[in-house]
């Protein structure tokens, strides 16, 4: 099983990203859970979501306190001592950032997968808005998911263009992370 | 998957989901966190003609009880929904709707109650209305929850039982979770639920019927009315056990009736527990049965009536209980399960019992927690001296002598 | 035998076109405005209604004894505090199932304006298909006699003493009826039991109103037994409430206010004070404020009333 | 199950086809309407207004209260417009 924490601000789709993986994972016959971090949500503030992503159900419903992989989709919050916090070692990091070189001294951090994903939604969907381009960029750095069920499941959250542009963000996320090894 | 589909939802579009495929007559219901997703949901069905349904949208929660119950009783199937400070605003409806024996079906996302504003999970909104005269069913997660607002109604409307059901689940926990969920099909629905409209019609207020509801009772009228009442919470049992294995009939899943067993067979020692700790309480019971413990994880699934004789067959000769309580029981150091429990002590041939308090107000039932609790059922098990009531997340109750 | 017409019986009796459902021995007070309104409904709208009724002197009647009833009503008896949602929930239920219904939501004056006003005003808001009914007897009468939001200036109460520092209620009654007519609602009207042939037609257009919503009527009803008047003048009570624009008789059709009865020369307001006991202590300076309340909304009333014929709701919104 | 010794149903329903519960309320009288049939111009005024609604026309010529009921409120007599309605001791009927 995969626990995965996400951290980004209030209107960027944080919880939408977790969901989503969540409901590309059940597409492939395995199991995803995702759930907000309790607490109150508005825009700008700091939200936190998790996801449990398995081959088995996940019976858990406790909140993820060593994630194997943390997601960031705020690059201002790259060096806060929260996203970091817990992690276990070997752990994965996908970062929403216009800069790929940034670099990180975390010791249990073993691979990095950096995009731009909020110039990539800007240019598809005039919005900046990066979840849609981060699922598709978390599919390719962990290895857990191919494109397609990410792109199925875009189906039960947008319809007609904002669907097709959003599955151009997702494939191009996919497409275009960068993928690093620390 | 020819009956059912997998959706990736919240336990609260399940709820609304199930709410649905009952095809109910009338909705009502006022908007509160963490419960509000059901009526939008509901709101969006009904904008859309997904649901057929008389939607009120009232302005608030004792209306909405209010508005179901007489509904319910003019003959229609109802739905609700609330929480926490909700439910304490339609109390005095709540009493009315059982003393009518209007088979209203509300679900109750659990939540703190007023006073310490809380805007997060505990079950303590339940305790605090659990002697009101409904049934009370508490679901793990979101799939269960579907499920049992389903079961809910064949309860609920069952002609031996005319007793009002409410279908709890953790706010928050299971509110926003959202995980692949066996959505049924209409047609299954209609056939699991079909049972109801073949059994006698219950008595209905019908204009021009010459019958009335609300009659006062007077010298033995309100104890027969009471006794009849009680008789069929204690009914309403079996009737329960029978409509999970009809439901596993239609749909492939079954959740052992009142309480589900996990592990438990060979199981020294036991932790007792409702709603979503379940799901972490049996990881963690794997993981502890590899390193050679034997325990094992009682879930509760019917919390009024108390499902007693289960319960006791279940725990009998047990070494040691520990019982898990998302509440508190005021005037009573044990949370609530853990004293009702206890009544039943003599029954379970010396198995030794302790209360843990734990995810009270968001204080997470870790799996850390839970580990510390079945040690420390071990080591009661054991027979060292353990405390009776251990605030798990709160260690510094321990400075408390009296607790 | 002779046959012998020396005059000409009243038309309200035209009215009266159903059987009287109730029992004729009942536990009303001798003189109770409430039996008489109680019993006139059902003789005017038929006996197939669904009246909803809550703890008050209506309940005791209106509400069984274990298996046996006191009329032939269908009845929903509950509580106070959501006495419009439990008519909200009947009249949804039965609009669903296509059951023709008439659904009489049945309440004194502490539901309607005081406890359960939260619930009134909502089911008005939410234009609810059913007939709202207040019978204002100015207090909590059944359970001896305390104060509600429409007891008015200088009476008193169990709860409203007059004593060294209290006139007895020292503040001015609520105008339920004007309020609800600004919800916006198909049919608002006043009625009392002086008036009968108004109270009768009032009942009857709220019946019509309901087919496009929810229709209200807040009905004086004195009582004997509280207010401190001899029996038999309860209708002499509601006839001087009118003719001192104490309690003026109007409608509001799809929100045009119409006065159904104009007094010429109004009485002053000790005409209508002096029959009743709960207004005894009152001095000419007290009767004064409570004249100047009465003007006052009567003022507001007279002027709402002359409003342009053009100044009324479209005809439903649900049309 | 319970009996049904005080209830029919399972809920708190009384059933109105059964027959009406009713008082003798004619007993709560001191004093008791007499109608002077001569001064009676059947205008109908005591009967919409009596509460009990138990002025009953007669021969339709005049109105006459069932005493089994009347509970003497002397609304009738008040309203009367002919004053062809006296209250008079119920004292001075009994033998």
């Amino acid at each position: 099983m995969s626990e995965v924490r996400f951290h980004g601000r209030g209107g960027q789709g944080v919880v939408t990203t977790s969901k989503i993986l969540a409901n590309a994972f059940a597409r492939t016959g395995q199991f995803g859970a995702s759930f907000p971090m309790f607490g109150f949500e508005r825009r700008g503030a700091p939200v936190t979501a998790f996801g449990r992503f398995s081959d088995k159900p996940v019976r858990e419903k406790t909140q993820i306190y060593n994630p194997d992989i943390i997601v960031v989709l705020d690059p201002s919050q790259r060096n806060s001592e929260a996203v970091f916090q817990g992690l276990l070692p070997g752990g994965m990091m996908l970062l929403n950032d216009p800069d790929n070189t940034v670099t990180f001294s975390n010791d249990n951090l073993k691979k990095l997968a950096i995009i731009d994903a909020n110039k990539i939604a800007l240019e598809e969907i005039g919005l900046a808005i990066p979840n849609t381009v981060i699922v598709g960029a978390f599919a390719r750095m962990s290895g857990l998911l191919d494109i397609e069920p990410c792109c199925e499941a875009l189906e039960d959250y947008f319809s007609g263009k904002k669907l097709a542009a959003n599955i151009v963000c997702a494939k191009r996320g996919f497409d275009e992370v960068e993928l690093f090894d620390l | 998957m020819e009956k059912s589909q997998i959706k990736v939802i919240t336990g609260n579009a399940a709820a609304a989901i199930a709410a649905k495929l009952a095809r109910p007559d009338v909705v009502a219901a006022y908007p509160i966190t963490p419960q509000t997703e059901i009526i939008e949901q509901i709101s969006k069905f009904h904008a859309n003609e997904e649901m057929d349904c008389e939607l009120i949208t009232v302005e608030g929660e004792n209306s909405a009880m209010n508005a179901v119950m007489a509904a319910s009783l003019a003959g229609g199937r109802v739905f609700t929904a609330t929480s926490s400070w909700g439910l304490a605003f339609m109390y005095d409806a709540v009493l009315a709707t059982a003393g009518a024996r209007a088979p209203v079906v509300m679900v109750n996302v659990n939540r703190e109650t007023p006073g310490i504003i809380a805007v997060s999970s505990g079950q303590q909104d339940m305790i605090s209305t659990r002697d009101c005269g409904w049934i009370f069913l508490i679901a793990e997660d979101c799939q269960e929850v579907l499920d049992m607002v389903l079961q809910a109604y064949r309860l609920a409307e069952d002609y031996d039982i005319q007793v009002p059901v409410m279908v709890h689940y953790d706010g928050f926990y299971l509110s926003y979770l959202s995980e692949g969920v066996d959505v049924p099909f209409q047609e299954d629905v209609d056939k699991f639920l079909a049972v109801l409209k073949d059994q006698p019609e219950r008595t209905k207020l019908t204009p021009g019927e010459k019958l009335g509801c609300g009659s006062h009772g007077i010298l033995g009228g309100y104890l027969e009315l009471r006794h009849k009442h009680v008789s069929a919470m204690e009914r309403s049992k079996e009737k329960f056990k029978q409509i999970d294995k009809e439901f596993e009939d239609i749909f492939g899943r079954s959740y052992g009736g009142l309480i589900e067993e996990y592990r438990m067979d060979d199981a020294d020692v036991v932790l007792v527990g409702s709603g979503s700790m379940c799901g972490t309480i049996k990881t963690v019971i794997d993981t502890k049965r590899d390193a050679g413990v034997k325990v094992g994880l009682l879930k509760m699934r019917m919390y009024r009536p108390f499902p007693s004789e289960a319960m006791v067959k279940a725990l009998k000769g047990k070494k040691a209980i520990g019982v898990v309580d998302r509440s508190l029981c005021f005037g009573f150091k044990g949370g609530p399960i853990y004293t009702e429990l206890k009544a039943f002590e003599t029954k379970l041939n010396g198995s030794k019992m302790i209360s843990f308090i734990d995810g009270i107000a968001n204080t997470d039932i870790t799996t850390a927690n839970v580990g510390q609790m079945i040690d420390t059922t071990c080591d009661l098990a054991a027979g060292k001296d353990v405390r009776e009531v251990t605030w798990v997340s709160y260690p510094e109750a321990q400075e408390d002598g009296g607790l | 035998m002779t046959e012998k017409k020396k005059g000409k019986l009243t038309k309200v009796l035209d009215h009266l076109k159903h059987e009287d459902p109730f029992s004729k021995g009942v536990a009303f007070c001798p003189g109770c405005g409430l039996e008489l309104l109680i019993r006139l409904i059902p003789r005017i709208l038929g006996n197939d209604i669904v009246i909803t009724g809550t703890p008050s002197c209506s309940a005791p009647v209106l509400l069984g004894q274990n298996n046996q009833s006191w009329h032939k009503l269908s009845y929903f008896g509950t509580l106070m505090t959501g006495a419009a949602a439990n008519a909200t929930g009947l009249a949804r239920y039965y609009r669903k199932a296509g059951i023709d219904n008439t659904v009489v939501c049945f309440n004194g004056d502490g539901t309607a304006a005081d406890i359960g006003f939260g619930n009134l005003s909502g089911a008005a808001e939410r234009n609810e298909p059913f007939i709202y009914i207040c019978y204002d007897n100015e207090g909590y009468m059944n359970t001896g006699i305390q104060k509600s939001g429409t007891t008015p200036f200088g009476a008193t109460t169990t709860t409203t003493p007059f004593g060294s520092a209290s006139k007895g209620k020292n503040l001015r009654r609520m105008s339920l009826a004007l309020k609800m007519a600004m919800h916006k609602i198909p049919y608002a009207a006043t009625a009392t039991l002086s008036d009968l042939d108004d109270l009768a037609k009032k009942l009857l257009k709220a019946k019509e109103a309901k087919k496009r919503g929810f229709a209200f009527l807040h009905i004086l009803a004195p009582c004997t037994t509280g207010w401190g008047f001899a029996p038999e003048n309860t209708i002499e009570v509601c006839r001087r409430a009118v003719k001192t624009n104490y309690f003026p008789l109007w409608e509001a059709e799809n929100g045009k206010i119409r006065m159904t009865k104009t007094v010429k020369k109004p009485k002053p307001i000790s005409n209508y004070t002096q029959l009743s006991k709960k207004f005894a202590h009152l001095n000419e300076a007290d009767l004064q404020i409570l004249q100047d309340d009465v003007d006052y909304e009567y003022c507001m009333l007279g002027g709402l009333s002359q409003l342009e014929a053009e100044c009324q709701l479209p005809v439903s919104a649900e049309d | 199950m319970s009996p049904n010794k005080f209830f029919k149903h399972e809920g708190p329903w009384s059933d109105a086809n059964d027959p009406l519960m009713c008082s003798d309320t004619g007993d709560w009288r001191s004093k008791r309407p007499v109608v002077d049939k001569d001064k009676c111009i059947f205008c109908g005024f005591c009967a919409i207004y009596c509460p009990i609604q138990v002025m009953e026309m007669v021969e339709n010529s005049y109105f006459s209260p069932d005493l089994a009921f009347c509970k003497g409120c002397g609304i009738c007599a008040k309203e009367c417009p002919k004053d062809a309605i006296s209250m008079e001791p119920e004292g001075d009927f009994k033998k």
